[in-house]
């Protein structure tokens, strides 16, 4: 946390400076080799998609463990995307096929529990799909802007 | 407490500790509270007698009732523990411990050998056909029923029941306090677990104790299915107000022969993923990742569910995520130490239902 | 100045709410070995109340609070005479040390205390001192050292003997305080390296107790001040005892996790002391009655 | 210690059960409630009740709840800067707790007091010093009730303002033991009946009936009332024996025990942030958790189940009677009813209590 008090400052405006519409925050895990590159692909491309996304990339889907996707929640992430490569295509040969094992498991039970199924998504966008990458976002903003802002789960400090 | 099973097991836990083929018996004796055995642990030298010195019972304190509801594995691991950066080097040999195994304990003890936490070939594992365990809650609500029927607006029953005992019958006489003997059909005082489990019989112990295990059961999916078809609104609804309870004293997770982790994601320092407070979020969130930990190593005992003090409705989680595992990927974990768990390989399987696709048109949808 | 130690030893008023820490501000911050894991912050009070209220002696510590990662309690390095502010050496261990070595000079932090005893001043006076430290827990040797040795005060002690031994040269700290002492005829200063180091080296070689042993200061009106890791302390303590020292005379500083450091949360107790507030300070005979949970 | 020696009653008064809430017309209103809890019947202490609850053995949740909440903010941060929070300090009355609890709160106060060392913990006594306290006497103990022991009484004065038993219709007999009970008794007034000597002596017989039948039930070898120490002179001698092993096998390392204490009051103190902004929390700990004494450096002193269950019967039983003078169990069996495997405190106590000689321990 070594961060002088100015930058912090600046960091706090960023999130605070809001208009009166309510713009979620999704969090977006891509995976390095696909849909992080499909997402450069979408940026160089110039295709357009909501300003709500932050992305976060990690080497493979695998790496992302289903506590990254809690925690979001319960950090104040309206939406969790979790995106790699097609599965048969992964970089790592099978990484993405023991990910999809957990995600399932993970959607699964975070709907059992009563999180809005709109709030924890995954999906699969390759290096190319620069198109597909932008409409899933779109689709994914759609869907958390119609559950609205995340209120199960979120942990609130003063 | 004698019958059949009591005998015999008392007899081979002294035959074996005798014989010095065990260090140690862990089982049950009669515990302190009524509706409640509890484990003992037997030591080598308190083979033919109790040894109130050391505090040790003997063998023949040992007991089997319908009250051993504790899943005994639970205590193995600490027994096989290695230390850090020594795992060739073992200074001893692992101890040699004999345990009294029902159909759920056998699960726990083939779990953790696949997952290398117990040396399956250093315990003697005595197995019971297993009739099922009493519920001390669903008695103790019984007993609640019955005070409020009696007018006076209902009352916790726990201090009510001064006595319990099985008949050979099989009733359950509970001694009360102002209702003199009440007389339950034990089938009507089971743990749901117990009603619903597939795996009564212990498959590959070492000895086998006499006896009928019960019929098998249907895995119980039933409630979660029921549960799910409620909104997502009144799901949350249930998870939020059961986990308002939780006081993160972590009996849950220490009663679970599957947690054996050294040091539990919640107590993590470096990163610290959860606050150590009772913040409902908190609450919930460890319980997720928990339910999420257990996914294809559950073996439904409901260790977690009967530890907790505050009577939250865990077992309703863990049976999900052991549904999901079983009707997904086809696994449960049973008797075979071969199997793969789930979640440490893959397959072909189509599981591709909860993805989101953008070139579909449809909204996100619950999975069902 | 001088302020009867008896005065000094008086404890201060506790604030109305001990939980809440004094503002300071990290002024200096140097890094102390080669391997860049231990650093001193030099810290000075935002307000002068509160350093006039932070009154304290050697051997006690204080709870260094870093907002959004915590509290943890390190011993006060710094000696009551230099009043201008207070030392903290810290080892990078944890999430708090984490924080506090990416510091930079200018961030605000908070400090509770002062906690727990100290050294028993009012025995040591017109004692010899032998000081016997090891690796990083020099820290409050420093400041008895120090205090010792200012000119008020050095009139009140008598021979000063340190032996300070670390891994290597590199690993000792307080270099230029090491340098002034080995200089100055009011302290007999030993320092020691664990090996041969392979650079120009002219104090002692071997471990602490072997050290010790080779030494021998006389025991006769001495009191000894032993600070280091366990292990060391497991091997000085006889080599002491072998010297002639009573166990009341070894006079040692224990180190339990702590929270509150004002005996309420629970942690640190060793049998029935705690070490926050019966402590850290306890002679040998002391401990040799206490469970060894520490 | 033993509470149940000296009794001495300031004021007292016959108060209609209808009445109780009017007695907090001007302060929050703690009492024990079936409302809501689970499983139906179990009675908590809850703000303010609909119907307040009678016949019951005792609250899970210990009375320390209400003055030493599990998570509590200390103060809020932004950034570097911090900003106390105001300790709520509206009064609180608290009815229907029993003796055991408000003997544990004594406890409290000797721990968070200014008389241990010094140091008062603001938090705790702020909400303390503007309460008052009625304990409902019991009459019905549960069989897991051993407060005779411990050196308690089912209808024990200490730590409560007010004590009140439970009369024949639809009344309760108030008998303060404080000047705070007693001003509320006079505040209150118009309330109150005139309580006759041979009423409150038939109270006082069925008192002594209620404590002998604790005390047949749980007589635990020991007196802990009259010897204080009795425990300790037995237990520090065989600190590092076997015994301990065998007493502590079935433990499996929960909080449990501790965190349904009504003495335990071991804390932790964390930090909850969010981009700079956040609070510092203390929350209930437990010394049964691996972590409890976990040094930064990985050194742990207390490294297994058996060193930390022993520092918590230790700690009752001998470093309390050292430090503060009284054990700090109060013998209200929760922590039996809560574990999950049946590792019973009498147990302990007994196998102390009983232990012959030391030299056949080894």
């Amino acid at each position: 946390m070594e961060v002088s008090k100015a930058k912090s400052i600046h960091a706090k405006e960023l999130l605070t400076a809001q208009n009166d519409e309510w713009h979620p925050k999704i969090v977006a895990f891509l995976c390095n080799w696909c849909s992080y590159a499909g997402a450069d692909l979408a940026g160089v491309s110039r295709l357009q998609y909501g300003p709500n996304v932050r992305i976060i990339r990690v080497p493979c889907s695998a790496r992302v463990n289903p506590q990254y996707i809690v925690k979001a929640l319960q950090n104040g992430a309206d939406g969790v995307l979790v995106s790699g490569c097609h599965p048969g295509d992964c970089h790592y040969i099978s990484g993405n096929l023991v990910a999809r094992r957990k995600f399932a498991l993970t959607k699964m039970l975070m709907e059992f529990v009563g999180v809005e199924p709109e709030r924890v998504q995954f999906s699969w966008v390759s290096a190319s799909e620069g198109g597909r990458f932008a409409d899933l976002m779109n689709r994914v903003i759609a869907d958390v802007k119609r559950v609205g802002p995340a209120k199960r789960l979120v942990k609130h400090l003063p | 407490m004698s019958n059949a099973q009591t005998t015999e097991l008392r007899q081979i836990a002294k035959r074996l500790l005798e014989e010095g083929k065990i260090d140690l018996f862990i089982g049950f004796q009669e515990g302190t509270l009524p509706l409640r055995s509890r484990p003992a642990f037997v030591s080598a030298e308190a083979a033919t007698a109790d040894s109130p010195a050391t505090g040790s019972p003997g063998a023949g304190s040992l007991i089997w009732d319908s009250f051993c509801a504790t899943n005994l594995a639970v205590y193995l691991p600490k027994y096989y523990e290695n230390q850090p950066g020594r795992r060739k080097k073992r200074e001893k040999p692992y101890p040699k411990i004999g345990v009294a195994a029902k159909g759920c304990d056998m699960r726990s003890i083939v779990a953790l050998t696949k997952e290398r936490q117990v040396q399956r070939d250093s315990l003697v594992v005595v197995g019971v056909p297993c009739r099922g365990m009493i519920d001390t809650r669903k008695v103790e609500a019984a007993v609640a029923a019955k005070r409020g029927s009696a007018g006076d607006g209902g009352s916790a029953a726990a201090e009510e029941i001064l006595e319990a005992r099985e008949t050979e019958a099989g009733k359950l006489e509970v001694t009360t306090r102002s209702f003199g003997v009440l007389t339950f059909d034990r089938e009507e005082v089971l743990q749901d677990c117990c009603l619903e489990c597939r795996y009564p019989m212990p498959e590959g112990a070492d000895i086998l104790l006499p006896g009928q295990a019960r019929k098998p059961g249907d895995g119980g999916y039933a409630r979660v299915e029921r549960f799910m078809e409620k909104s997502s609104e009144q799901r949350w609804e249930y998870f939020s107000s059961e986990l308002s309870r939780c006081i993160r004293c972590n009996a849950c997770r220490q009663a679970c022969p599957t947690c054996w982790c050294k040091e539990c994601f919640a107590e993590q320092t470096d990163l610290k993923w959860i606050g150590v407070g009772n913040t409902p979020s908190d609450a919930m969130v460890f319980q997720i990742i928990r339910v999420f930990h257990q996914a294809g190593r559950c073996v439904e005992c409901d260790a977690c569910y009967r530890a907790c003090p505050m009577h939250i409705d865990l077992r309703l989680y863990t049976k999900k995520i052991v549904k999901d595992v079983e009707e997904t990927f086809g696994y449960l974990p049973a008797f075979d130490a071969e199997a793969l768990p789930p979640l440490a390989t893959f397959g072909d399987e189509q599981c591709d239902f909860f993805i989101t696709d953008p070139d579909k048109n449809e909204a996100a949808e619950g999975t069902g | 100045m001088k302020t009867p130690v008896e005065q000094k030893l008086a404890r201060p008023q506790a604030p109305s709410n001990p939980y809440l820490p004094y503002p300071v501000v990290i002024e200096e911050i140097r890094i102390e070995n080669e391997a860049r894991d231990l650093k001193t912050f030099q810290l000075a009070f935002e307000r002068e109340e509160d350093r006039k209220a932070f009154r304290y002696l050697p051997g006690q510590f204080a709870e260094v609070s870093v907002l959004g990662s915590g509290e943890s309690p390190f011993g006060i390095a710094s000696s009551p005479t230099e009043q201008d502010f207070l030392l903290f050496t810290v080892k990078l261990t944890g999430s708090v040390t984490a924080d506090l070595h990416g510091s930079e000079p200018g961030r605000r932090l908070g400090v509770r205390g002062p906690l727990g005893n100290s050294f028993p001043w009012d025995r040591l006076r017109g004692k010899r001192i032998i000081i016997i430290s090891g690796g990083f827990a020099f820290t409050t040797l420093r400041s008895a050292i120090t205090y010792m040795l200012h000119p008020d005060n050095r009139g009140d002690f008598g021979e000063i003997f340190a032996l300070y031994g670390a891994r290597s040269p590199g690993e000792l700290m307080y270099k230029s305080e090491l340098a002034a002492w080995k200089k100055s005829d009011a302290i007999d200063l030993n320092l020691a390296v664990d090996r041969e180091p392979g650079e120009p080296w002219d104090g002692k070689v071997g471990l602490v107790p072997n050290v010790l042993r080779e030494l021998a200061p006389s025991t006769d009106g001495a009191i000894a001040l032993v600070c280091g890791p366990p292990i060391m302390i497991r091997f000085t303590i006889p080599v002491l005892q072998e010297l002639g020292f009573a166990k009341e005379d070894i006079i040692l500083s224990l180190e339990n996790r702590m929270k509150c450091g004002i005996g309420k949360c629970g942690r640190c107790n060793v049998g029935a002391k705690y070490v926050c507030v019966d402590g850290p300070v306890f002679s040998f005979a002391e401990l040799e009655n206490l469970p060894p949970e520490y | 210690m033993s509470d149940n020696k000296e009794r001495t009653f300031m004021d007292r008064g016959i108060i209609r059960k209808a009445d109780i809430p009017k007695l907090a017309a001007e302060r929050r209103l703690f009492a024990p409630a079936r409302e809501g809890t689970v499983p139906p019947g179990t009675c908590e202490l809850k703000e303010n009740p609909a119907e307040i609850a009678y016949r019951f053995s005792n609250t899970r949740v210990p009375l320390k709840d209400i003055f030493f909440p599990q998570t509590e903010t200390m103060y809020t941060f932004d950034f570097d800067e911090v900003s106390e929070v105001s300790i709520p300090t509206d009064p609180i009355l608290v009815f229907g707790c029993r003796p055991c609890d408000t003997r544990a709160l004594a406890q409290l106060d000797a721990v968070f007091g200014p008389q241990n060392k010094g140091y008062t913990d603001p938090y705790y006594m702020k909400r303390r010093e503007s309460s008052i306290i009625i304990s409902l006497a019991c009459s019905d103990p549960c069989p897991t009730c051993f407060c005779t022991a411990t050196g308690g009484s089912p209808a024990g004065t200490r730590g409560a303002d007010i004590v009140a038993h439970e009369l024949e219709g639809d009344s309760l007999l108030f008998e303060a033991v404080t000047e705070k009970g007693s001003a509320l008794l006079k505040s209150y007034n118009p309330l109150f009946a005139e309580a006759a000597d041979p009423l409150v002596a038939e109270v006082r017989e069925k008192d002594a009936a209620v404590e002998k039948a604790v005390h047949q039930a749980n007589n635990l070898g020991v007196s802990l009332g009259e010897d204080i120490a009795a425990l300790k002179d037995r237990m520090d001698p065989l600190f590092d024996k076997r015994i301990w092993e065998n007493l502590t096998a079935s433990c499996i390392g929960c909080g449990a025990c501790t965190y349904l204490c009504p003495t335990c009051h071991c804390f932790d103190i964390a930090d909850e942030s969010r981009l700079y902004q956040g609070r510092r929390i203390r929350t209930w700990d437990s010394c049964q958790f691996a972590s409890f004494t976990k040094h930064a450096s990985g050194h742990n002193p207390r490294t297994n189940k058996k060193e930390r269950l022993r520092q918590r019967f230790m700690h009752k039983f001998s470093y309390a009677v050292e430090n503060m003078g009284e054990v700090l169990c109060v013998g209200c069996g929760r922590c039996i009813t809560a574990c999950p495997v049946n590792l019973d405190i009498r147990d302990v106590i007994r196998s102390f209590a009983k232990e012959p000689s030391r030299e056949n321990a080894s």
